[in-house]
């Protein structure tokens, strides 16, 4: 068709795809998938470091520790607003979270108990989405792209932020360096799944890819994310637990050990450390402020009702 | 002076200990929207609460967090109402209505101190605590208006905040020393009634009456809430004496 | 009336009165008013004391205080049994506890700050509760008597263990020491004012007496309570603060400091430390228990109707 | 010897989590009848934790307060399901409904023990936590058969607690180091489900599916919800090393 060929143009020239635009059934619905997921993680992904905001060992670190899951909530916002672009309801997408139907990084199912988890969750997680997500500043949907420019700009601030906890911990004490250590160790390999399955293993990626939403495959994003990080390691002072890195100078890229699949299929299926803990804990808080967004829809009603007879 | 810095670190308290409960919402609002605007309250009373304590520790060689940190509960100066549990959000939100209003009267008045750094300080944060008063005096209205429950709530949350109104109020003999520096909370409660009338008659309310707390948190008498926020605050920064973060 | 005769007789005799006898209606009222204030004041009671349960410094301490909690529940449940055997109902005297129209001891509305509260409140509130209850092991009242014996034992028990944790803290380092004084300090008056005001500003005291409800006044059972405390303090090495206290020889009797009313009367109409955090607990409590209580009741009558069913 | 000593740690440490879980009950609790019984329950188990951890600490010569207050999180060897919050009275029950059931077997083998210590302390536990299961399963037949609400809860309740029984029954490596000393959890799931069916089918339920959590709390690994468990109860007896009380 005429709109078909339209949009085709579109992605061909690298144009951005807007909310009025004609697009493809399957289009509309792998970004929604996308963008809630994303929304979703943004979400969740508050809880691991909300567990250290009251306990933050120093106001400095407080005050930017609040600031992150703060801007976390504000990615949340931004995203399921370019869902709802798309037609999706922020009701229907929260629905879907609580109700355990709708995927959320599962990164965000390991647990954060100590205060390096803070550095490792900013330095690793936060340096592995933003490998995933600058690339979608490109993205073809234009909503989607413009939200991912911004976040992008406060993840990778995140990301700075992560390394210096941990930069603060490996100058400091025998017991904090420690601590940094041990954090790498739990987050490094959870951080490499965060691009999926290998390449010859990923179901949707070929498709996305054509639509230019996905730009980079899962391996390619891992070796940007693992060359990225060595050098850091370095500067930290901190082994990255892998025994078998290295850079192969043949094939260019690093050599990375084995990957346990299995540990990430675990998590993906619900047996990881904290599923139950994080869909509880969003059940619960919705539900305890199920009241209070009542009582805003009952006032917003009849504040419109009396503007309405005052106008009438 | 240490008469200076006192009243510094009273102020300073105050803010800490309200951040801290603030801080415990942060992805456990009952929406996004309010996950972000509590974490802005809460962001803008750490930044008063830093100033402010590293202005009281500057007198004594002490940082604002060995301030915040090594200072055992009888120690603290902070007002009772602030150490009051969150409760569910309507609690949360009378206390944040109170101290707002509180506050906002204080700081106003308090950019005229003869002390610069204080009216440095109260200028920056008058400005940020109007917009916390806004903020609460629209949740009052959608709280006290909206549902029979929220309304029900609402009531709840007022009169198991107003016993620690009347310590707010109250002067300290600190405060005998430090005329033209200070501000004397007994001078603000008229300014502070004025403001929150027209509010609670659009909302339907009345000031509740009933208990009044003998309170004495300026001399370190704390209710039973402030050692449990002060365990969970402290307990990482005191397992490592001397680290620094 | 012969019925009148025969209470006034018992009375005399030192008998005890029992349910299924007549007795005035004001006897009534007044017992059913004094057991169920002092209930009240076992279940706030709890309170205090249970604010240091889950940091009470060592296990045995920990099983102690837990043991010690427990004991004041189980007091209250007497004592309510006690009232209910004159007509009154459990629920309305909750109810009446919770709306704030019943009176406790004013003594619990004083906050325990620090661990040393524990030992205070054991030495000198316990202290103190058991110079006013030992006679009351004689109250014309039967069930009360009965209670009341029981609870003596126990009280006795908890006065002791009160003691061991001053003792303990006052044998240890200076800022146990230090906190020790300081509990002292803030509870030493509190705990004299339990004893009510002065006999001749008493209004309810004359007929108590005269009923056997209650067996010495306020100021013999004070002045007997600082003869406890005077060489017990002397055993812990901690200083009573009262500077005037001291012994008289003219009138065989412990010269007391100037007690300040004023205060016992701020915190008796409110205006105490925790009057407001002990009824919001106390209230949400219960309010918070409520399903559980239908869901019990619920359950009772469906295995009853179900029996029932079965019988016919 | 030190495998002995780990393994009373691990169940000492149980019974002391769970204890301090159940003592934020009383003063708390639905009815004062629950404040008696959730604290003789806690009292029990502080009972056996004292019991266990005296004798875990011989080994090393440390006493039982120096393991119960002086161990950071990593070093606490207890199951995740008994560090899980109070919730509501459902998930509380629900919580020692399983844990209850949980110990039952395991201390009724663990009496044939050929360490007597371990023996000894299992012949009393067993007897106690028979009663603690009794409690709870009344409670888990009202809730579910009670109203639309309180079994509402129940179900609401099992559910979030059951993702950590599976780590209940997990063999670690430590076992095969104690045979005919230590029980294998594993050899006890049989006696628990066929435990628990009977109740299960008369308050209508089934067993939730969902979630299994990885668990590793005998290796250290915890929830989220430790740490702030022991920011509370280490609070005071940190603060003052060496100390007696």
């Amino acid at each position: 068709s005429a709109d078909e060929q339209q949009f085709n143009d579109l992605i061909e020239a690298d144009s951005r795809i807007e909310p009025r635009d004609w697009m493809p059934e399957d289009y509309r619905k792998s970004l929604v998938r996308q963008i809630s997921q994303h929304a979703h993680s943004e979400i969740i992904g508050m809880q691991p470091e909300s567990n250290w905001i009251t306990r933050a060992p120093s106001l400095k670190r407080k005050a930017i520790l609040m600031a992150k899951v703060q801007d976390e909530a504000g990615h949340g916002l931004y995203l399921y607003s370019a869902a709802q672009t798309l037609g999706a309801t922020r009701d229907g997408m929260t629905e879907a979270l609580i109700a355990g139907k709708a995927r959320y990084s599962s990164i965000f199912n390991y647990p954060t108990p100590t205060w390096a988890d803070m550095g490792s969750v900013g330095w690793l997680v936060d340096g592995a989405a933003i490998c995933n997500q600058v690339p979608l500043c490109r993205a073809s949907y234009g909503p989607y792209g413009r939200a991912m420019v911004r976040i992008c700009k406060e993840e990778s601030f995140h990301q700075r932020q992560g390394f210096e906890i941990l930069l603060e911990l490996m100058q400091g004490t025998e017991a904090q360096r420690h601590m940094a250590q041990d954090s790498v160790n739990r987050w490094y390999w959870p951080a490499l799944m965060m691009f999926g399955p290998p390449d010859d293993d990923s179901p949707n990626s070929a498709q996305s890819m054509a639509w230019k939403i996905k730009r980079f495959s899962n391996d390619e994003l891992r070796q940007r994310f693992v060359g990225m990080l060595v050098p850091q390691a370095a500067v930290l002072g901190i082994t990255l637990p892998d025994p078998d890195l290295k850079w192969n100078d043949e094939t260019q890229k690093y050599d990375l050990g084995e990957i346990d699949w299995t540990e990430f299929h675990e998590v993906l299926s619900g047996r990881g450390a904290s599923n139950a803990q994080r869909l509880q804990r969003r059940r619960d808080a919705h539900a305890e402020g199920a009241w209070v967004r009542e009582a805003a829809a009952a006032y917003a009603r009849k504040q419109s009702e009396r503007s309405e007879m005052v106008a009438s | 002076s240490a008469d200076v810095a006192e009243y510094a670190l009273w102020l300073g308290d105050d803010s800490l200990v309200l951040a801290q409960r603030l801080g415990s919402w942060i992805s456990r609002a009952p929406e996004l929207e309010e996950d972000v605007a509590l974490g802005n309250i809460a962001l803008d009373l750490i930044g008063h609460a830093r100033s402010l304590l590293h202005y009281a520790g500057t007198a004594s060689g002490q940082s604002e967090d060995d301030l915040a940190y090594w200072r055992d509960e009888p120690e603290w100066r902070s007002l009772q109402i602030v150490e009051q549990p969150n409760g569910d959000f309507a609690h949360t939100i009378a206390r944040q209505f109170i101290v707002s209003h509180f506050l906002f009267e204080l700081y106003t008045r308090l950019r005229d101190s003869t002390d610069a750094t204080l009216a440095a300080v109260a200028d920056k944060a008058a400005k940020e605590v109007d917009y916390h008063r806004d903020h609460s005096v629209q949740w009052v209205l959608r709280l006290s208006l909206g549902t029979d429950e929220s309304r029900r709530r609402m009531l709840v949350g007022f009169s198991d905040m107003w016993p620690y109104v009347d310590e707010m109020f109250r002067d300290e003999p600190l405060l005998d020393r430090l005329e033209g520096v200070a501000v004397r909370p007994s001078s603000l409660r008229e300014a502070f009634e004025r403001a929150i009338a027209p509010v609670f008659a659009e909302a339907e309310l009345e000031e509740p009456r009933g208990f009044i707390a003998s309170g004495g948190g300026r001399r370190g008498i704390h209710s039973e809430h402030l050692g449990l926020l002060l365990a969970d605050m402290q307990v990482l920064t005191r397992a490592h004496p001397g680290a620094k973060w």
